[in-house]
């Protein structure tokens, strides 16, 4: 096995993607969100439960490779108790780690754990997998903006 | 084919004398070494890769022949035409279909089904009556029935396979009725690699005179097609999965079909006098080849079938069910491994899951090993469904491949194995 | 391209450093020597001859990166993915579009127009609607809006063109009106190598919301075409005529245009779910590019858009009009010799007519001396009907041509005018 | 000028094509044909009139190359006066000297005049201009067997 793969395949996302966290539904979600990718058939919905732009709770259902599965694993743990702002913060920090050749140090000790899924990025085609469900928080959060413009 | 007895085109050699390392080498892209492996391509359901006759006469044909067809008083364009015209001919010999003006040049199987389901199906239906395909159709043999449905209120009704992915026949003798008015199924599913009994089935449809749609799209390249045996009523395949070009294709339909059709495409060549008021359609089959057609795509195709019948359909066939029954056998060994589509008839294709990895997983996994398959839902959502499962890992065999390959791939397969159960180590 | 500098890509040479005869030699057919003379390849109009890296770029494709696109998870099928999509980007460039998803892969400018008519218009237009046309289009310009009134009851309307072969912008101002759905007219003309005021009528067509097609089949090999200052609605080309491969083309169209339109084709690539009951379909461009695409003809494409872009099209059309003033001068001293087409603005098309010779006659004795022009109706048969003439003949003329092909083809019409003022003798 | 295209174009052809003979419209013709070559656009229409099996009378009017024009010219001329079975014949020997490598002696002693045509055998495109006149009168001469065969 090649480094390349060793680190694409850390046993934080195979046991992540094994044993997924926060996979289930939510009751009562504020948001629900489909993430859905053509090329693997990779499919998952996201539920946010917001209140005072905190996300208050976060969960995911759906199938999809090791990959997805861990990243939405993962990205759930993460944001939850987090300012809405903040987490547009992480997704634009995540979106640079899985993109950029190299990215800052500063970036990296922000995103802690996530790092793992820094792997992808020698993987191009397996992007999509680790960005889908944060593709779809960014869905929810775009809508909360909508929806804060247009009850001010 | 250096290593072939050229005199023995169309006579090809007995089955003990072909010399498939040989063949192989008649593939210049398989013998790139990615990642430093050597690669195992065992994607062919996708597209096939070429031999050097066909890149060669693609090329020869810029370098020597390109002109338009059909219109030039030059001798370069009589020649593009004459070459253009006599693929005609080896793709009528090829199917064995009863005439040539029944071969109809398009871009691939896609463009195929769309032209019949445009131009045949489309004036002709009216609503509540219905289209019948099976459960394990490619999407290009299921979404342009769904588009004339929409547009005439037609109904798409769906032949049931049973869990080894066989078509179920009683279910398909209910399912015709008068309301039946075509029956579009494939010659040899892509993601099962199931060859159906069409045989049966059009008899069975003709009995009714319903016209039966053959997608061919796979099964041209692995077994030997004789049109005027299965009388069926419309065949397609596409070149490049055949081993020839990309962005060629071809529809044959019966003559009596075609004539009565609309064109499919306006422009030049499909009509013989055109005023702004309105235009006389051309004689068949130029009246569906509208505009300026693939013509290097069609002399690369012709190149690709006098390959094919150099090597010897049969002799095809029967390499390919050791291949299959090799990799079968090897696969049912892999610990966790669990074969999708088991029917008695198949071609070379196996889809597989495995209990420890995604299909996408193990994708990545195999080409990083040189080992190229196929993961997904292969453009039959619907047939993923029928099986619970969200997609799968398909390798298929082309006569190329040999047993290898199949080591590499199980090798490889074991090592997604050890990766997701977590026996790596560090 | 060895003589230019290669560096010099897309920042291409003054005029007078081109080093012409060297890209002459980039294109290995026209070295050949039908009936042991030089070949004067004059029917540039019908098809391009290809240079060496198109037809290496193809054979390259198929040696080295041959794979489906956009599904498989390997490295081959990324790599032959990256090298489609990037033929993408380089049309955009190349066309100045605004938007890469606005870009589709087609088999040729015939399919695109075809695609604009079912796509778009049909389920547009109402009984009386119409559609505007030129008197100059080409057949495929023509036969696919006669197709869609026949299917809906629209109607189609003509620009008449004066003596010299050039639209009457008053008669086009009088034919727009609220009826007007469509205009659809050629970038330049097939026949008569007339350029047509494109960006006024635009603009008019415009003032009324009235969306434009554009048919750049001939146009795009003559001079640059800026997409964002035409703000033409849709655009067209074909690969085969702009040195590129045959069997692919492109249709441009604005992204507001195609997101409110129905897919053409249905199939593979252009869904992102299907079940049975319904699908989705994929977003732009996909969902107009359904089953397996011309993959190593786009690769083609974009390697003579490059060798285009390398000579520079400014330079291109300095040269070409070069030569169209040597050709028109030169023909315009033989007898009896009457140019068809003579309007300001012209690209290197010249239509002619004899008076001691039928154009088929003309051909076959040009043929012999090595000069390959066209004769017919140049699939514009109305347009034959306007100027009153059975067919034409007709010298079409690359950059890679020069003034002594001009000498061989008018030299080869002295002969036919001996033949046939009987002054042969024995 | 090379032989080919000596022998496509003879004097013949030329005179014939540039002032064809029987070039008209017959009054109350038994059969009036159009035959046309899309290829170059050659449309003509070929007039015969016929009694007691015997062609009386043919003419041809339409616009073509020389090789249509002569074609048609010459055939006119030959079919006069000529019964219905015999232009059959003629019309088996004209296909035969334009298509057949090396048409037997008797068949272009038989053509007289017309194997001037037989030049067009070296421009397999220009077969059909030559042919199309011909290809009119088989089409009227089928229509006189249909009508006899629904009159008997
Ligand atoms: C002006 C014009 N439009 C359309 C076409 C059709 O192009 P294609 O045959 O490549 O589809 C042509 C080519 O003959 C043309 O000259
Ligand atoms: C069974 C079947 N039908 C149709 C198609 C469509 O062929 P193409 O993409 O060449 O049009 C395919 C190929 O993917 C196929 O496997």
């Amino acid at each position: 096995m090649n480094d390349e793969l060793r680190a694409l395949y850390q046993e934080v996302i195979i046991d992540h993607g094994r044993h997924p966290r926060n996979f289930k539904k939510l009751d009562h979600p504020s948001y629900t969100q489909e993430g859905y990718n053509p090329l693997c058939g990779d499919r998952l919905t996201l539920y946010l439960r917001i209140a005072d732009n905190k996300i208050i709770d976060a969960s995911f259902e759906g199938q999809g490779c090791a990959i997805s599965m861990a990243a939405s694993s993962l990205m759930t743990e993460r944001i939850k108790n987090m300012p809405v702002t903040e987490a547009r913060q992480l997704f634009d920090a995540f979106q640079n780690l899985v993109t950029q050749p190299d990215p800052p140090k500063k970036i990296r000790e922000y995103l802690g754990k996530l790092t793992v899924l820094g792997g992808v990025r020698d993987f191009p085609v397996r992007i999509k997998c680790a960005t889908l469900p944060w593709h779809a928080l960014n869905a929810c959060l775009n809508n909360i903006t909508k929806q804060i413009v247009s009850t001010e | 084919m250096s290593l072939i007895d050229r005199s023995a085109e169309h006579s090809s050699l007995p089955f003990s004398k072909v010399d498939w390392p040989a063949i192989r080498r008649d593939f210049p892209l398989l013998t790139q070494q990615p990642y430093g492996k050597p690669l195992a391509y065992l994607d062919n359901a996708a597209t096939t890769q070429k031999p050097n006759i066909v890149i060669d006469s693609v090329a020869h044909f810029y370098r020597f022949d390109n002109a338009n067809v059909h219109r030039g008083v030059y001798q370069l364009s009589e020649r593009a035409t004459a070459a253009f015209e006599a693929a005609r001919d080896k793709i009528k010999y090829f199917l064995n279909a009863p005439l040539r003006e029944e071969i109809i040049f398009v871009r691939g199987a896609t463009e195929a089904i769309n032209l019949v389901a445009q131009s045949y199906a489309r004036p002709r239906l009216k609503p509540f009556d219905e289209i019948l395909i099976s459960a394990m159709e490619h999407h290009s043999n299921i979404v342009p029935w769904q588009m004339v449905c929409k547009q005439t209120g037609a109904q798409l009704k769906v032949i049931p396979i049973n869990d080894n992915g066989e078509i179920m026949l009683d279910s398909y003798r209910a399912l015709l009725s008068e309301k039946t008015k075509i029956v579009a199924i494939t010659h040899l599913s892509n993601a099962l690699g199931s060859i159906p009994p069409v045989q049966k089935m059009i008899t069975m449809a003709h009995a009714r005179e319903i016209p039966v749609l053959l997608d061919g799209a796979q099964a041209a390249a692995h077994f030997k097609v004789d049109l005027q045996t299965l009388d069926c009523d419309f065949y397609t395949f596409s070149g490049h999965k055949i081993y020839g070009p990309t962005g060629v294709g071809m529809l044959y339909g019966k003559k009596s079909y075609l004539e009565a059709m609309e064109p499919y495409q306006g422009g030049g060549e499909m009509i013989s006098r055109v005023s702004f008021e309105s235009s006389d359609y051309n004689s068949l089959p130029y009246k569906f080849e509208a505009g300026t057609p693939n013509i290097a795509g069609v002399v690369g195709l012709a190149a690709a079938l006098g390959y094919i019948n150099t090597i010897g359909l049969d002799n095809i066939r029967q390499r390919e069910q050791q291949l299959l029954n090799y990799a079968t056998q090897a696969l049912e060994q892999t610990a966790g491994l669990r074969i999708i589509g088991m029917a008695k008839h198949k071609a070379s294709i196996i889809s597989f899951v495995l209990d420890s990895a995604h299909p996408h997983d193990i994708s990545t996994i195999l080409d990083q090993q040189g080992v190229a398959i196929r993961a997904g839902h292969h453009c039959a959502m619907p047939l993923m469904t029928r099986f619970n499962v969200p997609a799968t890992a398909r390798a298929s065999f082309s006569f190329y491949n040999n047993e290898s390959d199949i080591e590499q791939l199980v090798q490889s397969l074991q090592l997604v194995n050890q990766i997701f159960s977590g026996k790596m180590g560090e």
